[in-house]
């Protein structure tokens, strides 16, 4: 591709921006001719195949320009191409790390469409996939989080764990990745004898080692230097950009969709106060920096951790998948459910004409919305900071490109 | 492949320099090799062959050294970093891995010799040469034991410290030279960081130099004898208090010396890919890789000189009792006591390279000046004060 | 090796120099950390401590190009990417090797019907030595893929003639 | 709020550009082919009022839709003349939400941009361009954001055809 574009920064020049850190007066002295730096798209740090075409004042940021498309793969096409269950391995695929919050929001879709019950035993193993996926998703984020910082080894510790989880999700339905587990009207199957304990099982550990997790990276000092005060999202900012999700808590706005519009068991579990809602406090730095960020996501395996209890605790013998034909036709409508993903709402937009295949079937990527913010986020920061703002946007490039 | 590569040719004249220079100090009298050399001499070989042998010969065992360090410190790293991670790191390249360096060693030397287009080919090709020269330059002041040494200089650590910062000027020509972005900021952030720490590397230093009042390795060793070979180490606060702290600011700015994390941001592999040296491939970049493992060793060998006794150990007054001194039992004692000291050294940095996050660029300049700079003043300052008026009064240090 | 290269016939000395260069290559492949889609998750579960591919020498994960040896392309390889991916391989000093990793990178997987933007494996853009199954592959999958590159490095000629001139 | 009382309020307040709105119904017993609708209720717009409803429905105090949770197109039919603009808005405060929609005719497939009201809207402006041909005018960077720059035609459509070759790598 040759056809270049004339690069405009979002912001020209420096002067006049606050000074983040307070440590780096002597970094905005300095001035050099500017230099664009391609990050990307092969780049340790850019969780995938992301570009960001940098361009920095020697290690000041000037401007920062995300380019995506790197991994496109027409999943909405797909989706108006081939018949409604049929598509449901395709969600396992744009969000890889939270597959089951993907199989999730588009069954509900499209049984909003249809207008039917799931089976109450069907919603806990929902509820309980759901949760447990979005520990392996925040274990994988500040992993890799603190990857990009230079530390290695926790993320290796994390993956320890996750991937105890994911022999538990191959158990119950064959896949480590891709499940394609929950299904329109409920889920494939029934969890196998002894598995809910091996669940419990798991809670126990975890408890245990995400402490050592959260001594290890989330309060190490260098971690904490690296992270507070960088990257700041304010309140209004977070609104306009239309950031959900632990980016949204990171800035401490009480919104929760499990909580605040309640779908499957949340609204019982909100009654019976089960988790609660980790909100940022600023306690490192500003509010809104990117280490408000990463505890959010540290906090909040623990309350998933205690959801997945309540499931456990609360869970009874019964039907798991209701009466759904192989060949689904939709009431003809048009549906949007947004759940609470990992990475923020996760929307699905179905419209049907009452046939066999939809009409449209649009996927609101919450990664996608949220990485809007980076051309906002940095200039002004350092060339090291635009990883630590990458990592903590906690991007998955497949949901980003779709 | 096999092209001819200026690094050898180019450190083996440094060392002979070198070596030529402590010989002509010493009036080829103090070399080991050289005293052997000297007794199997035969009548027709002229006198002046010798110290030319001797400098071949040392030359020589101070490569392998290196390229042997640095094998078997690859090979440390990898189990080191898969223990502490839950794994085994390499298990089937040989007993637990162990030919694992041999075999990225001679894979490297068979890779693709490659130049990219836009580079600057002269200093390309010098720049490793360049680093690992004067890398192998400094060890030749390292000695082995009391008497085997290739080269004994009365201002042995200035000459280390002076060989070992050039490597900077191979980072910045290997940066430049490649025509990439990335090496550049890898080359530059390498240059701010190694002058920044270089002072209170060297002012931190100045602290066991005043209490052995000698910048030579082996008679900073020799002060710090007896007591069983371990209570007169000099980092012993009964020594002097200052020590302590003196040692931390050292091991401080050895790890940002040797581009180790937490300030491995000249190769910060999350942001700069693979900092200065992203576009050497093959044997060149091996040299980098060498570079940095030998300067390990060695700057924990000087570590362990000025804080830690040296050549003195339990296990080396012992072999002198039993083997006598000088003996060869005494020399083995010494030299494995010195080479493990080194190794416990790299081992502490391996485990803090796999433990901590990476600072960033304006926190590693804050702390190199404002902070470590001052404190290593601070300490050289009340050592030296410690030194003046108490250490006198003190009967275990007279 | 430049002037010894694939000159010699077939002898003992040869055959075990071969022998030799082929296990060291085999015993160091270092990959590139290049994931790109699911597959990625599953070839940073191959580095991690359940499956290890450090035990046979390759966990060296090199971000460069220039110092990897193995490309394990992970995930859907769409057009705008392509072009990267021949780069990245070109960048590769030789002897190099790529391992298509999964269904999409062997042939485009699930988006081979309507996915306008996928290459249809990875072969269209970059010689691939070896081909793994599943979507994603398991990491174990992984793991038999090196195994099976490393039989293929075992029998290839360094300072022999070849057998089979290509 | 329930559907029925945002809408109450969107009439009351007399937001711009509301042409109607169309709630789910159940299929009519009497008529065979009358499939009823499912699926939520939504509010109609004139598109080329949006950004005007949208920064109504931000800045009202008792609807406060200050979220645009997203953004999108639909291509109904090959033989439809109109594209569908969707929106969804969400209150954070109010905690309810707001299914909008605009025909937009495929002849003309030019609306302003509501960038201005929320920047979210930036990137998924980019998409619905790239994949639909819709133009958004006061766009502040209308370039592909997905699909490569010199890619042809708008792959959502529904008379999209497949393309045989890109760059020289072969589609099929």
């Amino acid at each position: 591709m040759s056809t270049t574009k004339t690069y405009e920064p979002s912001i020209s020049r420096t002067e006049g921006r606050p000074l983040a850190g307070g440590e780096r007066e002597y970094m905005i002295d300095v001035r050099t001719q500017d230099m664009e730096v391609n990050m990307g798209p092969q780049h340790p740090a850019t969780h995938g195949v992301m570009r960001v075409l940098v361009r920095a004042d020697g290690e000041l940021i000037t401007g920062a320009q995300p380019h995506l498309g790197y991994l496109h793969r027409c999943a909405e096409k797909i989706g108006e191409s081939v018949e409604w269950l049929q598509y449901l391995p395709y969600t396992d695929r744009y969000d890889y790390l939270a597959a089951m919050n993907n199989n999730l929001g588009y069954s509900m879709a499209v049984e909003k469409l249809m207008g039917i019950e799931i089976p109450r035993r069907a919603m806990m193993l929902r509820t309980l996939c759901a949760e447990l996926n979005r520990i392996g998703s925040h274990l994988i984020a500040i992993g890799t989080y603190g990857l990009d910082i230079g530390a290695f080894t926790p993320f290796l510790y994390m993956f320890r764990e996750r991937e105890w989880m994911m022999a538990l999700f191959e158990k119950i339905c064959g896949a480590r990745l891709t499940y394609s587990y929950i299904r329109i009207g409920g889920v494939f199957n029934d969890a196998p004898p002894g598995w809910l304990s091996e669940v419990e099982a798991f809670c126990d550990t975890f408890e245990v080692k995400w402490r050592e997790y959260y001594d290890l990276l989330i309060q190490n000092h260098i971690f904490v230097k690296r992270t507070a005060d960088i990257g700041v999202i304010t309140r209004e900012m977070a609104l306009d950009f239309g950031l959900t999700g632990p980016m949204l808590r990171g800035s401490a706005i009480d919104w929760d969709l499990r909580r605040d519009t309640p779908y499957e068991l949340y609204d019982e579990i909100c009654k019976d106060k089960a988790f609660e809602i980790p909100l940022a406090s600023g306690e490192k730095g500003t509010l809104g920096d990117c280490w408000d960020r990463a505890w959010v996501r540290a906090m909040e395996m623990m309350e998933s951790i205690k959801i997945v209890r309540w499931c456990l605790d609360k869970i009874e013998p019964g039907p798991v998948i209701g009466d759904i034909p192989k060949t689904l036709r939709i009431p003809p409508g048009e549906a949007y459910v947004g759940i609470e993903n990992p990475r923020g709402e996760l929307g699905h937009y179905v419209v049907s004409d009452g046939g066999k295949i939809a009409v449209r079937c649009r996927v609101r990527g919450p990664s996608f919305v949220n990485l809007a913010v980076l051309e906002e986020l940095m200039p002004g920061a350092l060339l090291a900071d635009t990883i630590a703002i990458i990592g903590s946007t906690d991007i998955v490039v497949g949901e980003t490109d779709r | 492949m096999l092209t001819f590569d200026p690094a050898i040719g180019f450190s083996s004249a440094v060392l002979a320099v070198q070596s030529a220079e402590s010989g002509l100090k010493d009036g080829f009298g103090t070399n080991a090799i050289q005293d052997f050399l000297v007794g199997v001499k035969p009548e027709y070989v002229p006198a002046w062959a010798v110290p030319l042998t001797a400098i071949g010969i040392a030359i020589g065992i101070v490569l392998a050294i290196v390229s042997v360090l640095a094998m078997f410190s690859t090979w440390l790293e990898r189990k080191v970093s898969g223990h502490i991670q839950c794994r085994f790191g390499p298990m089937r390249v040989g007993w637990h891995g162990w030919l694992q360096p041999l075999a990225d060693g001679v894979k490297l030397l068979l890779k693709e010799d490659m130049i990219p287009l836009g580079a600057d080919r002269t200093l390309y090709v010098i720049a490793p040469a360049l680093v690992l020269a004067s890398l192998l330059g400094a060890m030749a002041a390292f000695p082995l034991t009391e008497t085997f040494y290739f080269a004994n200089f009365g201002l042995g650590i200035f000459m280390i410290l002076a060989l070992t910062s050039t490597t900077t000027i191979g980072v910045v020509m290997a940066g430049w030279s490649s025509n990439s972005k990335w090496s550049l900021y890898g080359a530059m952030r390498e240059a701010a960081q190694v002058v920044a720490y270089e002072i209170p590397l060297g002012i931190s230093l100045l602290v066991p130099i005043m209490v052995a009042g000698s910048f030579n390795l082996i008679e900073v060793s020799q002060g710090q004898g007896g007591g069983y070979g371990i209570l007169n180490w000099n980092i012993w606060p009964w020594v002097n208090p200052f020590m302590l702290p003196a040692f931390v600011l050292f091991f401080v700015a050895i790890l940002a010396e040797t581009k180790r994390a937490p300030f491995d941001l000249p190769e910060a592999e999350s942001e700069l890919v693979a900092g200065f040296m992203t576009e050497y491939s093959g044997i060149r970049w091996s040299f980098f890789f060498m570079e940095e493992y030998a300067a390990m060793f060695l700057y924990c060998v000087v570590g362990s000189f000025f804080f830690f006794g040296g050549f003195e150990s339990p296990v080396t007054s012992l072999a002198e009792s039993v083997g006598g001194t000088n003996s060869l039992l005494h020399q083995l004692g010494a030299a494995s006591t010195i080479v493990l000291k080194g190794f416990a050294g790299v081992f502490l940095m391996m485990w803090l390279r796999w433990t901590l996050p990476r600072v960033r660029i304006d926190q590693v300049m804050t702390m190199g000046y404002k902070y470590l700079t001052p404190l290593a003043l601070v300490c050289v300052l009340g050592a030296g004060l410690w030194e003046a008026f108490i250490a006198p009064h003190l009967w275990w240090r007279s | 090796m430049g002037l010894f290269e694939k000159q010699f016939e077939d002898n003992v000395l040869t055959t075990n120099v071969d022998w030799l260069l082929n296990w060291c290559r085999l015993s160091s492949i270092w990959p590139m950390t290049f994931g790109l889609a699911c597959c990625a998750i599953e070839m940073m579960a191959v580095g991690c401590a359940h499956h290890d591919i450090d035990r046979f020498g390759a966990g060296a994960f090199r971000a460069s190009p220039r110092q990897a040896d193995l490309m394990i392309v992970a995930g859907t390889v769409n057009f705008k990417m392509a072009e990267r991916i021949k780069r990245l391989y070109d960048q590769m000093p030789s002897p190099k090797y790529a391992i298509a990793m999964g269904a999409c990178a062997t042939g485009g997987g699930p988006y081979y019907k309507y996915g306008y933007t996928v290459v249809k494996g990875v072969d269209r853009v970059v010689p691939v030595d070896v081909y793994i199954a599943g979507c994603p592959p398991r990491p174990e999958a992984l793991l038999e893929g090196l195994m099976k590159l490393q039989e293929k490095i075992q029998a290839s000629s360094v300072i022999r003639k070849p057998i089979h001139t290509v | 709020m329930n559907f029925q009382g945002i809408y109450d309020r969107i009439r009351s307040i007399q937001a711009p550009g509301v042409t109607g709105m169309d709630e789910p119904r159940e299929p009519n017993p009497q008529d065979k082919k009358d499939k009823g609708r499912s699926g939520d209720p939504y509010v109609l717009v004139d598109p080329q009022r949006l950004p005007e409803f949208l920064e109504c429905l931000r800045d009202d105090p008792s609807l406060k839709f200050e979220l645009m949770a997203d953004l999108t197109a639909t291509d109904p039919s090959k033989e439809d003349g109109y594209l569908w603009i969707n929106v969804q808005l969400l209150s954070l405060v109010r905690k309810h939400r707001l299914a909008v929609k605009c025909l937009l005719p495929k002849e003309n497939a030019v609306m302003p941009s509501s960038v201005s009201v929320h920047r979210g809207a930036q990137w998924a402006e980019r998409e619905c361009s790239e994949m639909y041909g819709i133009t958004f005018e006061g766009h502040p960077d209308p370039r592909n954001i997905l699909l490569p720059e010199d890619w042809i035609g708008h792959p959502l459509r529904k008379d999209y055809e497949f393309p045989e070759e890109y760059h020289g790598i072969s589609c099929k």
